[in-house]
């Protein structure tokens, strides 16, 4: 089981080690150049020249005037697409979930493994910021964080510590799902109480002499995370399997008044009206096909729940397939979307600044343009293509992944010429 | 409870008002001939309608049916020129009589235990679930001998114009014991068993693996064979044996004693053990009694119509939900089905009647209610039969001449014609309407219900 | 409720008074003088043919011509080696054995102590003597996130307060691997769960023991409830008592370092076992104030290659890294053998045996006490035939607050 | 602060229903038809040979022989054809895997969290049942308030029509001896932070009624329970200043008569459902008016041959009850006992007739009696004027038993048709 994992660990291990910190000590500023630039924000630029600053990006044109302090890293051929964003992973981690169905006050960053290979992998497609978040089998299932795809410690990949809380609306496989609606609004309820509670001791404790360290009593500890989430320091992003559960997460945060984000199980594609009236954000399930059977006719029909969405004009995120990761990885994904009807620019879109927004973090990342984090990949060719290899990754303006130093995918390729 | 309570006291109290035997002697039963008009009469006799006829009565059999009514003289009368009479209906495989959860094995394993509180799991369930009743019902096992002749819910039955029953050991084992035919409303069990070998049953349907079921059935018959061949070798050995001993005595004794000397003496064979499953599956061999297999889906079908083609017995289908689909393979077999309880299947949308099917490629249906209790619901079911397309006379023919020539028993019941039995019901309306009451029912020529007697 | 709280307390004061005592000398041992043909003092380099002067269980004098005064009891050992007492800082040797180590109902036991199992001159014991072992940390077993507190303890002694070296020795915490073998409902079976427990319970600890500082430092006037469960584990927090992490995998490994030294800044944390790819850390801890615990497993089947341990974080650039038996009921003896296999696994014989005495005091911080041959220190001395990292030698004599336990003329050898 | 909780959480409750109605859109807005030459059969009372109906907006606008239609109308040529109301299935689950919920005592929980709105139930709407009640399951004390829908088919989505339309409460055997508990209650303490997910008691009839009487007492017990148990006495409040019904699940005469108490102590109106002894208690519901959804395990189609083991032996005894309490005049609704029975409904009910029973009394079991249970006679269960139009539309055929469905409408617009 685990041995599976140990060769990534390993590289993920060495990538960050050899390339990550001899560049720490390097020049801070420098300037790529390539062929053509995708920069989501503002069209395609041929010839382009990115000036990067301490990994912030200070310029993206066809040809500003280069300091000659800068070094000049030019890519000739190749074409620049800003690192990709998935909005949600269950992966990275050892268990996905607690047994016990509520633990809001969980954090994934107890649990992120720098060195599992989800993070290598997807560093080999191009992703350069992911959402990790618990599973998908409990109700409250604790915080997420956004993380960069390199680094050792868990704070060195840090991008944002508490990303958001996840809630799954859908039955578990031990509770139905009137009982996960109940639970969730008598747990709301119960900390609104708490909110108030708390709001009545600040009050008195102005009052009388404060006392150094407040003694924290466990009971009441659980509902400080949530407490969190209806106050909206960070939103909700909810597990909904079927269509009706969609409507019934947002009735849910529109009563107790939190943000949500949507992740949609396939049959979802049904409450696509709903979806685009409420303007929702929502990402897909990986799987695009879904097979329905007529009660009456045993007939199976096809539905592309992808198309389905484009087609009502409904703006939504992609994600990769957690359990074919290797397989299908988000640029794949991309593939998919463009087999599906999305035209290359709106499939680029939904794994880039649509997740990012929807993850709050399209001040920093999710497009190539000014005062953005410097990180993209570099190119063979025109994105979303089976030609298109991954050459280089940059992340906060540093080289983090060369395909051509890559020894896993050497072995691979070797392992092909013997075959 | 209490309401069921009731109800057997009244039944009990009923079925001993039979026993007297003075009781019949009310009704003229001396000469025990009558004479019937009736405004209409479905004689289930080639779907024939007797319109304003009347049936003669004598000794407790029909001997003449007349498309006019000219009732003889000095013959006691009864006018039900405004109600219909249909011959007593017949429930083709039924467990009436029986508890089910008696004879019910239950294969499935105990539910899953949860780790830390399998004690208390097995506190609350855990018995009942950890050892299922252990009887496995056997070939040779008579379903005559466990019936509970006087069980109250008989009456309900009766109610319903049901006279006659093959009833068979409610279970989902491999073999289900020998069924037999009951008689209803007859009080005394001796006459109630009208005959105790009906046929051997056995179910197919109700297991996953048909496979192995097959294989079980096989094995069983292809036994029974081979403890026949033994019996007959015993048998020609111990011939043999029995004359060298007569030839031994026969022999004069002195002169030339070393002839006797030449012929070396046979062992006397010792007999093999007799086996009551074996004999029981041999009567089914021999085409005695017919081979009831319980098959519902087609897979079961087929390979009760492979056991038909290996062993030549004479097959019934119960069940036979998807026998439609192979109607060829039935008829070229001459295999029938005792269709039921259910009536309408619902395949990819569409409602299919499959007894109309059956029926429409001449293969011969009986309708059953496969349950202890269903029973009263035969005329219910196949008033929605009649509702999806299925004739009032098909309706009536499964449950009455069909039956009855299933179990071969169509000289005595299933219709009404000369030479039958008197078994008949009166109805106040056509047959398998809903609001149709049954207005009398008579058996053997015996008025078991007047019309008072519905009311109580 | 309340009785049973005092007495709580009671057992409390009476354990805080044995660390009262402790340093109290040895006054009625009689002096003795060891001449060694080699003395490896550990810290300060190797003396050939030197003397060592022991009075009151105390180390007197250590040098080369030292003028033996009269009624010393002249031992000699012109011929062998003179070593310190070797210090096992991981070990579950101080009690009767398994029975005794782990309470698996709850998962945090703050309250449990390893001090009320102590039983002395057991077989267990009396070997590990007669291999130089002469101090180890006995502590709970890792059965639960939280097993209770360990005692660091002689490994020999007349009576329990003359052995108990230090009580609270440490807090015994225990993430990842063993304690997720527990079936439960409650959180705890995921990593995430485990850790935000834990962290639960050092918040609540920090914010006791700041109540009770400031009430002592007379900031607050009120007086805490006292909670005897957090009462003598509050001291973690003034960086006395170390926090003892059982752990091992990458990313527990990594939690560990973050959850203590980062977040609650600790200095005194101690990771012990660290293998299966723990290594990969060695980077981020060298640049920690964490100790790094090896054994009993030193080596790693990492990928396709088989590496040592020890060499891998001192590559990382771990610095003092000390080496375990985790010996329970027995196997205490094989200390030295654990630290010849470090040597087979690429480490020179100094750090090896600094790794099993000097390294484990100094991470605990009682190498004023143990751990080197220097004056001042307790006169736990051993005399080797020769370097004990070669398994053909063996002790001649072992001795413990300057008085002999063993000795093969007297008792034969009993390992 | 906690009542505005409350209030919030009904605020959102409704605006499901709201929203689900509007997302369901299927009532034809702002056309006019008119059905006409049809025997009509409006379950209020009145039969018409032949008569009109006249539809605006899917709601009824008037009924009659003489019925002036407006030319822009829609006129659909109904001669020859029998009119019904929808009928109304008075209890089902409607979903797979829902047959369980998640504690003992959770009046807070709906089924309108369970029910999907977006599934298609054809299967029951082509056999004339339009509208159903969605119960709650049978393995717990309180299990949740049930709602009815409008089922939806084809497209249409299901509505809600009425959301906490009845609390169900069941006290069988099954319900006091609930599934395993995931977890050993603990008390809340340093070592165990977090109050245990899920408690199991009570496991025996006598704790279930203890607390039971406890929990609908104006104010609910105190004690170490009380906390965990106030999210259960809170809902259960509301519910009595909504005055619900109570659907007690019970059998045995002893749980009738608990079931009569309770709703006596709180003056909540009582519907008994299953109820297999009733006739012992036939006066007292009639004094009281208390209707009986009375479960049959009549099927015109049979279950298949493994379904009919392991029978009760009193199975006919509630489908004999049922004619009793008809004549009794007690208002009932008839329901199957198998969910899968429930297309048959119409079916179900006319078995009844054979005893003498007339057959508009018994399609009143499902039309208006179930509409009144649940307090909708204002919009279905009747053809009368400002009612929604959900009308069958029967035809009578030569050698049919019963008359055929051949269309139905729902909100003045034909779902199916034949």
């Amino acid at each position: 089981m685990r041995r599976r994992f140990l060769y990534p660990r390993l590289l993920a291990f060495f990538c960050s080690a050899l390339l990550f910190f001899p560049l720490l000590c390097q020049a801070q500023a420098i300037a790529v150049k390539a062929k053509k630039i995708y920069t989501v924000s503002a069209g395609i630029i041929e010839n382009g020249i990115i000036l990067i600053e301490d990994g912030i990006i200070q310029d993206v044109s066809a040809g500003p005037e280069v300091p000659w302090n800068v070094e000049v890293i030019d890519h000739g051929q190749k074409i620049i697409v800003p690192g990709m964003v998935e909005a949600h992973v269950a992966r990275g981690y050892d268990v996905a979930n607690e047994t016990n169905a509520l633990t809001p006050f969980v954090t994934v960053l107890d649990n992120i493994d720098t060195s599992h290979d989800t993070f290598a992998l997807a560093l080999k497609d191009g992703v350069t910021v992911l959402h990790v978040m618990p599973g998908n089998n409990t109700i409250l299932g604790g915080k997420g964080a956004v993380v960069k795809t390199v680094g050792l410690v868990v704070e060195d990949m840090l991008l944002i510590p508490e990303s958001g809380m996840k809630i799954s609306v859908s039955g578990t496989p031990s509770q139905t799902r009137m009982g996960v609606s109940a639970q969730l609004r008598r747990y709301f309820s119960e900390t609104k109480e708490y909110i108030a509670e708390q709001k009545q001791n600040a009050r008195e404790e102005e009052k009388m002499v404060s006392t150094p360290g407040s003694f924290r009593s466990p009971e009441r500890v659980k509902y400080e995370s949530v407490a969190d989430l209806l106050k909206g320091r960070y939103k909700a992003y909810v597990y909904c399997q079927g269509p009706s559960d969609v409507v019934r997460a947002h009735n849910l945060s529109e009563t107790f008044g939190y943000r949500s984000v949507y992740l949609l199980g396939p049959e979802c594609y049904k409450a696509a009206d709903f979806i685009a009236e409420k303007k929702l954000d929502v990402m897909l399930d990986p799987e695009f096909v879904y097979f329905e059977r007529d009660p009456l006719t045993e007939e199976v029909n096809k539905i592309d729940v992808a198309a389905v969405f484009h087609r009502k004009g409904i703006e939504f995120a992609i994600l990769s397939d957690p359990d074919r990761a290797h397989t299908r990885s988000l640029s794949y994904q991309g593939m998919k979307a463009m087999s599906s009807g999305m035209s290359l620019d709106e499939a680029l879109k939904a794994v880039t600044i649509i997740p990012a927004r929807m993850l709050g973090a399209d001040n920093l990342i999710g497009s190539l343009e000014k005062g953005k984090l410097a990180c993209f990949s570099v190119l063979n060719g025109d994105p979303f293509k089976l030609s298109t290899n991954v050459e280089y990754v940059y992340i906060e303006g540093k080289l983090v992944y060369e395909r051509a130093k890559d020894e896993e995918l050497q072995k691979l390729l070797e392992k092909k010429i013997i075959e | 409870m209490k309401n069921n309570k009731c109800l057997r006291q009244a039944a009990c109290l009923f079925i001993c008002a039979f026993l007297i035997p003075a009781f019949p002697a009310l009704f003229g039963q001396e000469d025990g001939s009558i004479y019937i008009k009736a405004k209409k009469i479905y004689t289930s006799d080639g779907g024939r309608i007797v319109t304003a006829g009347g049936i003669l009565v004598e000794g407790g059999k029909i001997t003449r049916v007349d498309a006019k009514a000219r009732p003889p003289k000095n013959v006691k009368e009864l006018d039900f020129t405004k109600n219909i009479i249909i011959p007593g209906m017949m429930d083709a495989y039924s467990h009436m009589g029986f508890r089910d959860e008696d004879y019910d094995v239950r294969t499935e394993p105990p539910p899953p235990y949860r780790a830390p509180l399998t004690g208390i799991y097995l506190l609350f369930y855990g018995q009942q679930e950890r050892q299922p009743s252990s009887l496995r019902v056997e070939p040779r096992f008579k379903a005559s001998d466990a019936v509970y002749s006087r069980d109250p819910r008989f009456k309900d039955f009766l109610l319903e114009g049901i006279t006659t029953a093959a009833i068979a050991i409610p279970t989902t084992n491999l073999s289900g014991g020998v069924a037999f035919i009951g008689k209803l409303g007859s009080g005394s069990p001796e006459d109630f068993v009208m005959s105790d070998t009906a046929g051997a049953v056995f179910a197919f349907a109700g297991d996953r693996n048909v496979m192995n079921r097959y294989g079980d059935l096989h094995k069983m018959f292809r036994d029974a064979q081979d403890y026949r061949k033994s019996w007959e070798k015993y048998k020609k050995d111990l011939k043999k044996y029995q004359d060298q001993q007569i030839d031994k005595t026969s022999l004069p004794e002195g002169k030339n004693g070393e002839k006797g000397s030449e012929t070396k003496d046979i062992q006397e064979p010792e007999e093999p053990k007799k086996d009551e499953n074996h004999e029981a599956i041999l009567q089914a061999l021999d085409i005695k009694v017919p081979v009831l297999i319980r098959a519902s889906r087609e897979n079961e079908v087929q390979a009760a119509l492979k056991i038909q083609d290996e062993f030549k017995v004479r097959l019934v289908l119960v069940g036979g939900q998807e026998a439609y689909k192979v109607p060829q393979d039935l008829l070229s077999r001459k295999v029938s089905v005792i269709a039921g309880p259910d009536v309408i299947l619902n395949k990819k949308g569409k409602r299919i009647n499959y007894i109309r099917e059956l029926l429409a490629d001449g293969i011969q249906v009986a309708f059953c209610s496969s349950s202890s209790s269903g029973a009263p619901l035969l005329s219910y079911r196949l008033a929605y039969a009649v509702q999806h397309g299925l004739s009032r006379i098909q309706a009536l023919d499964t449950v009455t001449a069909h039956a009855a020539r299933i179990f071969g028993l169509s000289d005595r019941i299933g219709s009404i014609a000369a030479g039958r039995d008197a078994d008949f019901v009166v109805l106040d309306g056509e047959p398998f309407g809903l609001s149709t009451r049954v207005k009398g029912i008579y058996i053997g020529g015996r008025q078991l219900f007047p019309e008072e007697g519905i009311q109580e | 409720m309340r009785d049973k709280r005092l007495i709580l307390i009671f057992c409390v004061m009476m354990c805080l008074s044995f660390a009262a005592f402790l340093p109290g000398a040895q006054k009625d041992r009689p002096p003795y003088a060891i001449k060694a043909g080699k003395i490896l003092t550990i810290t300060k380099g190797i003396i050939q043919n030197g003397v060592v002067l022991v009075k009151d269980g105390k180390i007197e004098k250590v040098g080369k011509d030292i003028t033996i005064p009269a009624r010393y009891t002249v031992i000699d050992a012109s011929e062998d080696w003179l070593l310190p007492g070797m210090v096992d800082i991981h070990s579950h040797t101080g009690g009767e054995g398994y029975g005794d180590i782990n309470d698996m109902v709850f998962s945090l036991n703050p309250g449990l102590r390893i001090l009320d199992t102590i039983a002395l001159n057991t077989a267990g014991l009396e070997r590990a003597v007669a291999a130089g072992v002469t101090t180890i940390n006995h502590i709970p077993g890792s059965g639960s996130n939280n097993g209770g507190t360990g005692v660091i303890m002689k490994t020999a002694g007349d009576d329990l307060d003359e052995v108990v070296l230090r009580f609270p020795g440490v807090l015994k915490i225990a993430q990842a691997g063993n304690p997720e073998r527990r079936w439960s409902g409650e959180i705890g079976t995921g990593r995430m769960g485990m850790t935000w427990h834990l962290r639960e319970l050092m918040h609540q600890i920090k914010a006791y023991h700041a109540e009770w500082q400031a009430y002592e430092s007379g900031v607050s006037k009120e007086k805490p409830e006292k909670n005897v469960k957090f009462e003598y584990i509050r001291e973690v927090f003034d960086g006395i008592l170390p926090v003892f992490v059982h752990v091992a995998w990458f990313q527990p490994v990594q939690t560990v370092f973050r959850m203590y030294h980062d977040e609650l800044g600790l200095t005194n944390a101690v990771i012990t076992h660290g293998e299966f790819g723990g290594y990969q850390n060695g980077p981020a801890i060298s640049t920690r104030q964490v100790h790094y615990d090896c054994g009993p497993r030193l080596y790693d089947f990492w990928e396709d290659s088989f590496r040592g341990l020890i060499t891998e974080y001192a590559k990382a650039g771990v610095k003092n890294i000390s080496i375990n038996t985790d010996a329970v009921g027995s196997g205490q003896e094989k200390l030295f053998l654990q630290a010849a296999m470090a040597v087979r696994l690429g480490i020179d014989d100094k750090t090896a045996l600094e790794g099993i005495t000097i390294n484990g005091a100094r991470a605990f911080g009682i190498d004023d006490r143990v751990g080197s041959i220097e004056v001042g220190k307790d006169a736990d001395l051993v005399v080797w035939t020769g370097n004990p990292l070669d398994v053909r030698n063996h002790v001649l004599m072992t001795m413990i607050n300057g008085k002999i336990f063993y000795e093969v003329s007297r008792d034969g050898q009993r390992y | 602060m906690r009542m505005t909780n409350r209030n919030r959480i009904k605020a959102g409750c409704f605006f499901t229903g709201l929203l689900l109605l509007l997302g369901g859109g299927i009532c034809a807005f702002g056309n006019t038809v008119a059905i006409s030459g049809a025997e009509i059969h409006t379950m209020d009372g009145r039969i018409w040979e032949t008569g009109t109906i006249l539809i605006t907006d899917g709601k009824i606008v008037a009924v009659g022989r003489d019925v002036s239609v407006p030319e822009d109308a829609e006129i659909i040529e109904a001669g020859g054809h029998i009119l019904y109301p929808g009928f109304i299935a008075s209890s089902g689950l409607f979903a797979p895997g829902a047959s369980e919920n998640f504690e003992s005592f959770s009046p807070d929980a709906s089924a309108a969290d369970r029910f999907d709105f977006y599934g298609d139930y054809i299967r029951f709407v082509r056999r004339g049942v339009t509208s159903a009640f969605v119960s709650m399951p049978a393995d717990r004390i309180i299990p949740g308030k049930g709602v009815v829908v409008r089922l939806g088919s084809r497209g249409n989505l299901s509505s809600l029509l009425k959301e906490g339309a009845a609390l169900n409460i069941n006290l069988g055997r099954e319900a006091v001896l609930p599934p395993m508990t995931d977890i050993f209650p603990a008390p809340v303490s340093i070592e165990n932070p977090l109050v245990p997910s899920i408690k199991q008691f009570p496991s025996s009839s006598l704790g279930g009624f203890w607390l039971l009487a406890e929990l609908f007492r104006p104010d609910p017990f105190t004690g170490e329970l009380a906390r965990y148990y106030q999210n259960a006495a809170n809902s259960l409040k509301e519910s009595l200043e909504a005055g619900l019904p109570l659907i007690v699940r019970c059998r045995e005469a002893a749980e009738i008569r608990m079931a009569i108490r309770l709703a006596r102590s709180v003056g909540m109106p009582l519907v008994l459902q299953g109820a297999e002894d009733v006739e012992e208690w036939i006066e007292i519901l009639k004094e009281n008016d208390i209707p009986v959804i009375a479960e049959t395990d009549v099927t015109p189609n049979g279950q298949g041959h493994s379904r009919d083991f392991g029978e009760k032996e009193d199975r006919w005894s509630m489908t004999e009850n049922i004619p009793v309490l008809i004549r009794q005049g007690i208002r009932v609704a008839i329901v199957p006992m198998d969910e899968d029975g429930l297309p048959d409904l119409f079916w179900i009910t006319q078995y009844f007739r054979r005893y003498g029973i007339d057959a508009e009394e018994l399609i009143r079991t499902i039309t208006l009696n179930p509409a009144k249970i649940f307090g909708l006679e204002g919009r279905i269960g009747s053809l009368s004027p400002g009612k929604d139009a959900d009308i069958l539309f029967f035809k009578r055929e030569a050698g049919a038993v019963l008359p055929v469905l051949k269309k139905v409408m729902s909100q003045g617009l034909i779902v199916y048709e034949e």
